[in-house]
């Protein structure tokens, strides 16, 4: 047979068929939400944050096999950073670290850096409020 | 590996007896059916004994079948041509919200030339209501446009009822027939339609060649323009193989319809019944009754339709969102939400569509190997709040 | 009985490898290429594999070539979907008095839509003067479609002196290269063509497929609506088996283009001289040198060319007055009258076009039956008074 | 291989390919010239006629399958008719009598029929004028 003609990258496809750090925080410092239904995407990231630093990290994803990887990569991403490091993290390199993603598909790299900074600053906004 | 095919309505493996009817006409006889010579003329010849098999499955005349490349194209070929040769009679075409993007991508294109549209709304189960066409013909209609059953919900719609109604008014009446031909019964006398459009794929013949029907005396005009072909509406030097293997699966077609839908009905029922039995929040959609013998579409809320095929995939297992055509787009299904479905219903629906190989068993490993899937995914859903 | 095939411009036999590379296809690898399940992602890779070998012939990339059915349908292609998309800057468009059918009957069609025509007139060789080109474009002009070779007397165009002129005056410039691809060096770059037409059955692939070259940025209107194939410039699923097959086609004619030529020129000049050395009052149609390497077309004084036709079948040989479209027509050739014969002449012209299969001995043959024939028809000849 | 679709009947075939009768007489009583070269059908029929008995006929032409083959049936039912006959026969009967023409070539036989009466009208007038 021939070599199919990849609709992901392998390592969307790897982290589509084995997403890593799914579900939800007990107690998160900062949740993340972003997308909705209608667009076919939603996202929550929640993240545990020690001393700056994000130790923690899981996500819940409704969408396609790009929007399950670039959230399982996300986290993966962030995880171990400074909230100022994990802030940097671009859609593009997100969409990079994946060995890139369809055109057609690139909005859930936007989808997956929002809700990194989402949740970081749901968490800023708690800090402040203490 | 291989892997179990559910994706028939998306299209079929040409049947092997097809494809060893169409291989002679590759490099022996070869020649082009125009030429007058032996070669040309043994290509007429085996054309001429397809048009007539392809006629014979929808009770038509030879002469009214046109060859053409697919279902997109016949269905192209109907709606422009006969909005392009009626022009001055009017420039009101009634059509379904749920046609193929064939239809609904023709009739925008139709707007921009100054047609008008009526778009008829469907059911809960995706039934045109024929009351709906008669309340909508204006005296600028020109032409009534409704799929036989649509294809990703299997909904049967009553083309026989809108058909009289057409007749009554004296207005032309296309019908989109790429899911029923050579699955269910097609007869274009009883439906009453002028214009009928085919897909060999679509039957377990070959990709890249369709037919149109068009009744004697139809005011159309031709859709490529060229040579002497195909009564001079279809030019450009026939895919001979393409045209015997849609013959030879019309034949086939005709043999097999009974058996394979009595075959059918009960796997595609056990599907049906088994998926919303093991996995709640899931529901049906489409006609429960009225409904192509190979079709089963399911919503699953909280879920959405492409992580759940990829993870099928990696099952080995092939089935659809629903239209193939629609698959790289990122809009929910038109169909689903005519329907009245939400966003995230439309967005969380699989298509099952079953035939010649589709076997018991791999009913039964759908019924095994999905469950789990639909909950590891809700597992990661944050739409499930429970 | 094995005929003698010298019609390889109607069509061409499917070189045996590009079956082999069509079949699994058909019933293995059989998925649909729009659906995202492994199945139709096999079938998506082999189809870009195929444009990409498609592409390489004519020195283009992939992104620019569209998969259709045939070369009529890339001429319908370029001509409407062009007017249409550019009425707003003006209704002019320039082409030749010696097009095929298909380009000629879209004119006329596009005449009635309110585009005019400039129809260039040619020489006795049945060439083009680019400087007439240039003379009649007009403010109005929005398209120049000139054939690259002609597929009745076989003469090569000035193609890449038009282009110059048509870049110049920011003029798209369409070219049907159905006779030339794959048979002498295509080249769009150098050519200066927007648009090129191509058909698979004239390179020894399958029929019912062809492709059209689209530059980037090129405004153009789809030809076919519907799903999102072809960039959504022509709808309808894709002839996978067909595309593959033109794609090995492609690929076999890069390789063996030059060496083909080498071959085929002494056979083609053998019956050029040959001909009319033993049949007086014949003469060569077409340019004797711009001329295409497998193209002899010769006017027969006093005879008519379907009766010589059947001789030569009644004989085995397979040959042809000219286009195959028009076989059925009574028309004498348009491409010989505007090349100055008159009618009769145009009535008594024969084309014999040869190809991959076409041996020495088969010259021979047709040198050896060829010239009683005519002295049989000329026997019976009203037009002959000695 | 397959039954060949017929262009034309195995009739019209067999005259295209023997046709009868060919050729011009030496001293026709009547001759008949129709058609022309820009329609690309030309007959010439040449008649010999004794006692109102239509004796001998011979017939050139330039065309299609379908025109040699009409000239040459014309010639074969013409001949050993009278010339009331010979005028009764219509160009219907010649192409029943090869078993049918293509729509497209009906023509021909119109041809014939007039080739027919251009002959008898040939004949009657130098009998005239006698
Ligand atoms: C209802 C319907 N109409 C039209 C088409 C288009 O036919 P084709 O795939 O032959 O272009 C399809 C399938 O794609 C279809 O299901
Ligand atoms: C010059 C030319 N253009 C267009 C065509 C039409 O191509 P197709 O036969 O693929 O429809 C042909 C051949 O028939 C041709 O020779």
């Amino acid at each position: 047979m021939k070599d199919a003609f990849a609709l992901y990258s392998p390592k969307v496809m790897d982290h589509c068929r084995n997403p890593r750090n799914v579900g939800a925080l007990e107690n998160p410092d900062g949740v993340g939400h972003v997308g909705n239904p209608v667009c076919g995407d939603v996202m929550e990231l929640y993240i545990k944050v020690d001393d700056n630093i994000i130790t923690d990290v899981k996500f819940k994803t409704f969408g396609c096999g790009a929007a399950i990887a670039t959230s399982s990569m996300a986290t993966e991403m962030v995880k171990g950073k400074s909230v100022e490091e994990a802030l940097a993290i671009s859609n593009k390199a997100v969409a990079e670290a994946l060995d890139g993603l369809p055109a057609i598909k690139l909005h859930c790299s936007v989808l997956a850096e929002e809700a990194i900074k989402s949740a970081i600053e749901d968490y800023q906004n708690k800090v402040k409020k203490n | 590996m291989k892997h179990i095919y559910f994706d028939y309505a998306a299209t079929t493996p040409t049947h092997p007896e097809v494809v060893k009817a169409m291989l002679p006409y590759f490099d022996e006889i070869y020649g082009n059916p125009s030429s007058i010579h032996t070669y040309g003329l043994e290509a007429r010849g085996a054309m001429e004994e397809a048009r007539s098999k392809v006629a014979n499955l929808i009770n038509a005349g030879s002469e009214s079948i046109y060859f053409c490349s697919g279902g997109t194209e016949a269905d192209n070929f109907a709606l422009k041509c006969i909005a392009f040769a009626n022009e001055a009679k009017g420039n009101h075409i009634i059509t379904s919200s749920i046609e193929h993007h064939a239809v609904m991508e023709t009739c925008k294109y139709l707007t921009k030339k100054g047609f008008k549209i009526t778009y008829l709304s469907v059911d809960k189960f995706g039934m045109v209501d024929p009351a709906d066409v008669q309340k909508s013909i204006t005296d600028k209609t020109i032409l009534i446009s409704v799929m036989h059953a649509n294809n990703e919900v299997g909904t049967i719609q009553p083309i026989a009822e809108i058909g009289k109604i057409a007749k009554k008014a004296g207005i032309y009446f296309h019908t989109d027939a790429v899911q029923t031909t050579g699955h269910i019964p097609v007869d274009v006398k009883e439906l009453g339609v002028d214009l009928l459009s085919m897909s060999s794929h679509k039957l377990y013949g070959p990709k890249g060649v369709g037919a149109i029907y068009i009744k004697k005396g139809i005011k159309i005009t031709p859709f490529i323009h060229g040579g002497e072909q195909e009564g001079r509406k279809r030019a450009g030097t026939e895919n001979v193989p393409g045209i015997v293997g849609f013959g030879k699966a019309a034949e086939l077609a005709k043999e097999e319809m009974a058996s394979e839908t009595q075959r059918l009905l009960p796997l595609r029922d056990k599907l049906i019944s088994g998926l919303p039995g093991k996995i709640d929040h899931s529901h049906l959609n489409g006609h429960p009754s009225q409904r192509l013998p190979n079709n089963v579409n399911i919503s699953f809320e909280f879920v959405e339709g492409e992580s759940m095929l990829l993870n099928l995939d990696f099952e080995g297992i092939c089935a659809s969102t629903g239209s193939a055509c629609s698959s790289a787009s990122l809009e929910p299904s038109h169909v689903l939400l005519s329907m009245g479905l939400n966003h995230e219903q439309a967005h969380g629906s699989l298509r099952f569509s079953l035939g010649r190989l589709t076997t018991e068993e791999d009913i039964d490993k759908v019924l095994e190997v999905f469950p789990p899937i639909v909950a590891g995914l809700r597992a990661m859903s944050p739409l499930v709040r429970i």
